[in-house]
């Protein structure tokens, strides 16, 4: 074990694959001697130099539909798209070859392809929008948002070994403010299952990326109020793990969504969905979503603040929901 | 004309058994979309095109990657070992169709080193074509990619990224507009204010534009470009010129250009031009050529008939979460 | 009121637009003599001519960026997406600049530009992927989805008149297939209402475009059974009719969400997500969402067939909903 | 030189009171970034690129749409009538800001006819640019829009597709590549493998490259591309070769620019050479422009103290939906 950021955790992952398999390459803005956006790729251009760490020009479509191309001929390129709210850039190569390519040839074409992209509010303020739910929505992708430095790496991992094209998310808040512990050699995360982040029998919250934080603070509170809070980590959001968070609602009854990006068409919506759809006879409350309101992510601080759900916000949805007593037929 | 250029010449264009490989496969193609064009109104027809397709892959390695463009890319994966039957069970979208009826009807099988076609938009196979050359470009392999793509085409954004990207990383990749002076109903005067082949220089890569009537002049232009990029020196942008002859697709009378606007193409079709040379240079006479005709004809309509008997595409073609 | 097809009525409501508005124009491919695709412009060119009537480069995303800054001039461009598969290529023009402008310039700057493009299934089963739940999800789009010929024309009208940037996602196999009344003269749909297609009392189904005529199928049949079902057409996507919705939930208990794009992460999550949360007590039985599975749309007819939700489909899903006693707690 | 040059040279640059202006707006655009570097690790500095900017830009009727790259666009706001102080909100986030704090730092009021910085993502002001143009070509009026963007950004799909389509339409409107060497950590050479004015051919439009360090160079060659699209000539492509001669934000020091690099161009960074040549054509002694500089730094100054003054956005800045 040992102690390491967020961001240490992918640059870690990253740098353990292109160790182990030669055809493990970076293609990125400022990924090289710089070491990519907010050091998101430290060092990985001075330990495999400028064949394995590419340094690309301002064309995001093409770096995808590049990275899409090798992969048809063996190799397992990982993109990194410097910031979330360039992924509409290169939203055609996305969405039109890598998702569809599988199942288009029958199988014949895989593309290992990894998309790696910071989302979502950070220290620096930039870029915030975060559309991970357009992806989980398209067939043939599949989509990991990691919450701690161990999954960071395990779901980057995990992306760099899978088949398909990996969308990994990640959150800016988190990249240098967390420091955990990471286990020491292979740590592989399955695409797929979530994570039991609190056990808890009055109320389950399924969160993702920052605020699963926030949703464990919040939980550390109403414990005080007498409510036991059962947090689920999603990290995968395609596949997710119905599985695990229908079980939970089984045991609880009431759910909390909590997500950064717009509440309105996000992953909450999903789940929440897919819940009132299979365990609606298990549920003794409506569902809560929380998530961003209905406007752009704007810029000013005290603006972000507000538009970002709080830790507050999650709790007083879990009031609202473990409150309520039942339904009224 | 260079060294590089003449030795160019002498590999592509001076054996009489490949020219006339060449022009069965130019016929072969002719035969084999009519037929895909007879039976399907909305088949994207290639006639008069043939000379620009054949000649920019004909003389490929089988390592080699091409990536045709969408308009008659069959005879591309012919040449390389597909299946004609196959290819035609793929066209009426049959369960023996390489995609078994899951991708479009012009789509191939990769397993003969191509781009697939796996949907209908524009321009991402000239990203996927380039990230070929990435691979083999970080592998220091010899491979080189071939890319076709319309005239229209070259307006997406992603013509320019990708050929900036393989400029700065120099892959080894050759870009081929199959420049058919039209999009659709557009004509390419409206939506092209200069020819592509000034738009390398952009690049700083080479830009050629090559009668692409003239399958000679294709094959040593695009060889040449290939051997550069074998080589290791890059890149190029090759505008082939030539005329859809038809429609759109097979069920277009086209209304909307002028009438008469074909006829100086069609009088320089590319076959017919080719059969001529192919009598004048005594390598094959008239009887020959029209034994050959027959004979592939025979051949497209035996494919045919066995991609008819192929199934209609069911539950198991459907595949992964097929509902009930 | 005179009988025309859907997209006669589309091309009716643009060119009694550009009658009144000398600022309404029209960008797109083939759009000029050749009338657009599926004749989905046809006549207009011949009457407004070139000017009003753009025949553009295959330029995505400059026909809608360009559409845009022509709109901040005060101008009311429509742009012509000829098929929905090609928004992937415009995205960063209609996610960052049309639906952040106004918000961003605090209400300075308005962006009425219309986007048209062509979805779903249809009589040449060419490009029949629908991406509207990404664009729902994106706060400063609106987004509409009309099944008749009437709404069709009225919500191009509203689409053109509105000072936001507005998408309307046009089904293709309604293009050619349905013939019906449309009012003559002004008529203008709001963005926003829904429309009751059907009054029931039994189920509840939420359909859209395409769907709303199998969910009527559905519903005729299930009236013979003794299922009396209220289809709501949605038609519009952002904003939705929450009202419409939740107060018909309200009454029956039940409801059932249809629509041709994938199921996961479609629409349908939305509006189911929202009724779990608002309408949790009135309902009597899970909700069902029926959607395309979670495979790329297939080209071949019979299996585009199997992939595309039928009219029994619909039926079986109202079915197991309405046999549902109510929730087992 | 033609004499069409002549004339935009004459009317460009031959007024001593315009070229003062000229250089009050430069040093303007010095001391208001510096000032905003300083008090926002997260600035993006502009210093060495102040003539690039102010020449593309100053000649502007008010009525002409400008689209500023988003480094250093302040003073091209500034020149079209922003409030200095708002501007300073606007860098500091503030209520008074002109997007109350929405909109990133290095947004403008709409009011000046601008296009407004409403995201971070490059290549989609270029559209909306060109859609300015549009509007004016559509109106028959003689408006034009001039575009500024950098080197890096030149390779976005974006920039290829707008190009083109503003030469098939023959559009008014002026790109202006303020071409500093670098995007970010990268430089030049490695994205670009050719003069971005040699874009320009491929679309059929004029391309001309220009020492982005001398403002009068800039104006001429920018004035002659406006007066170019004011007639209705269509659209044209400008490369200025200037310098970033600090980071990417303030913060940086650059560590991935070789030691020095940046010598050779700080040493003819656009304001002392201008100042210079003031002094030499005696339209301004040393004391004048001291005095100025101090006058300038006194009203920057200003600015800044009462943008501090400013309330931090809250709830009504927020607008929309905004939650309790
Ligand atoms: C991104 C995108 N935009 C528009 C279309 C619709 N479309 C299909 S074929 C075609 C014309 C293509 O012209 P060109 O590239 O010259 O190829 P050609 O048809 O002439 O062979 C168009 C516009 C498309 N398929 N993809
Ligand atoms: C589409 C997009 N990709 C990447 C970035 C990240 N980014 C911000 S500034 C920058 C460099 C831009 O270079 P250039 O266009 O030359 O402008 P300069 O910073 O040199 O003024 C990059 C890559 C972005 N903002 N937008
Ligand atoms: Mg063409
Ligand atoms: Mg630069």
């Amino acid at each position: 074990m040992s102690r390491v950021t967020f961001a240490e955790a992918l640059v870690g992952a990253i740098a353990d694959e292109m160790r182990r398999d030669p055809d493990v390459f970076l293609i990125g803005q400022d990924i090289g001697p710089f070491g990519g956006a907010m050091q998101g790729a430290r060092g990985l251009f001075d330990e495999f130099g400028p064949r394995r760490v590419r340094d690309a020009p301002i064309s995001e479509s093409a770096m995808v539909g590049a990275a899409i191309g090798a992969a048809l001929q063996g190799k397992r390129p990982i993109v990194e798209i410097s910031f979330g709210e360039f992924l509409p850039c290169a939203m055609n190569q996305i969405v039109l070859q890598a998702a569809n390519l599988r199942y288009m040839t029958d199988g014949d074409a895989r593309v290992p392809v990894t998309i790696r992209t910071r989302v979502g509010d950070g220290p620096y303020r930039g870029h915030p929008q975060s559309y991970e739910a357009w992806f989980a929505h398209v067939p043939g992708l599949k989509v990991v948002m990691p919450s701690t430095p161990a999954d960071a790496r395990g779901l980057m991992t995990a992306a760099i070994r899978d088949d398909d094209p990996v969308l990994v998310f990640e959150q800016m808040f988190l990249y240098h403010a967390i420091r955990d512990e990471v286990p020491d050699g292979e740590h592989v995360v399955p695409i797929g299952p979530a994570r039991l982040a609190r056990a808890g029998l009055d109320v389950t919250v399924v969160a993702t990326a920052w605020m699963v934080h926030r949703a464990l603070e919040a939980a550390r509170q109403l414990a005080t109020e007498g409510i036991d809070v059962e947090v689920i980590d999603l990290r995968s959001l395609a596949p997710w793990d119905d599985d695990m968070v229908l079980r939970s609602v089984h045991k609880t009854g009431r759910l909390v969504v909590a997500h950064e990006a717009w509440k309105v068409g996000g992953i909450g919506a999903e789940i929440a969905a897919a819940v009132a759809e299979r365990a609606f006879s298990h549920l003794r409350a409506p569902i809560a979503r929380v998530g961003a309101p209905s406007i752009p992510i704007p810029s000013a601080a005290p603006l972000r603040t507000r538009v970002i759900p709080s830790a507050e916000q999650i709790g007083d949805a879990v009031r609202v929901t473990a409150r309520d007593a039942g339904p009224a037929v | 004309m260079t060294e590089a250029a003449v030795g160019a010449r002498e590999s592509v264009v001076d054996e009489p058994r490949r020219t006339l490989e060449v022009y069965r496969w130019m016929l072969w193609s002719r035969l084999f979309e009519e037929e895909c064009g007879r039976r399907n109104p909305r088949w994207f027809p290639v006639e008069g095109e043939e000379a620009t397709i054949v000649g920019s892959f004909f003389d490929l390695r089988p390592d080699d990657v091409a990536a045709p463009h969408y308009r008659g890319p069959f005879v591309v994966y012919a040449m390389r070992g597909a299946e004609p039957w196959r290819l035609a069970a793929q066209a009426l979208g049959r369960s023996d169709g390489y995609s078994r009826g899951r991708s479009v009807p012009f789509s191939g099988p990769l397993s003969v080193n191509i781009v697939p076609w796996v949907a209908g938009d524009l321009g991402t196979t000239l990203g996927v074509a380039t990230g070929a050359g990435l691979a083999f470009a970080y592998e220091g392999s010899d491979r080189v990619c071939v890319v076709s793509f319309g005239d229209g085409t070259a307006n997406r954004g992603d013509f320019h990224e990708n050929l900036n990207l393989a400029a700065c990383w120099n892959l080894p990749v050759v870009y081929v507009c199959q420049h058919n002076g039209w999009a659709i109903s557009e004509s390419a005067e409206s939506y092209l204010p200069a020819p592509i082949a000034a738009r390398a220089a952009g690049y700083g890569m080479p830009g050629e534009s090559v009668d692409g009537n003239d399958v000679d002049a294709v094959r040593e232009t695009v060889g040449r470009a290939v051997q550069r990029a074998r080589r290791g020196d890059g890149p190029s942008l090759i505008e082939a010129r030539t005329y859809r002859l038809g429609g759109h697709w097979s069920a277009d009378r086209s209304p909307y250009r002028a009438a008469g606007a074909a006829e100086p193409w069609r009088a320089r079709e590319p076959l017919a031009a080719f059969a001529a040379r192919l009598k004048e240079a005594g390598l094959a006479d008239s009887d020959a050529l029209s034994e050959l005709t027959q004979q592939l004809q025979a051949e497209v309509t035996e494919a045919f008939a066995r991609a008819e008997r192929s199934p209609e595409p069911g539950p198991d073609e459907l595949g992964w979460e097929a509902p009930p």
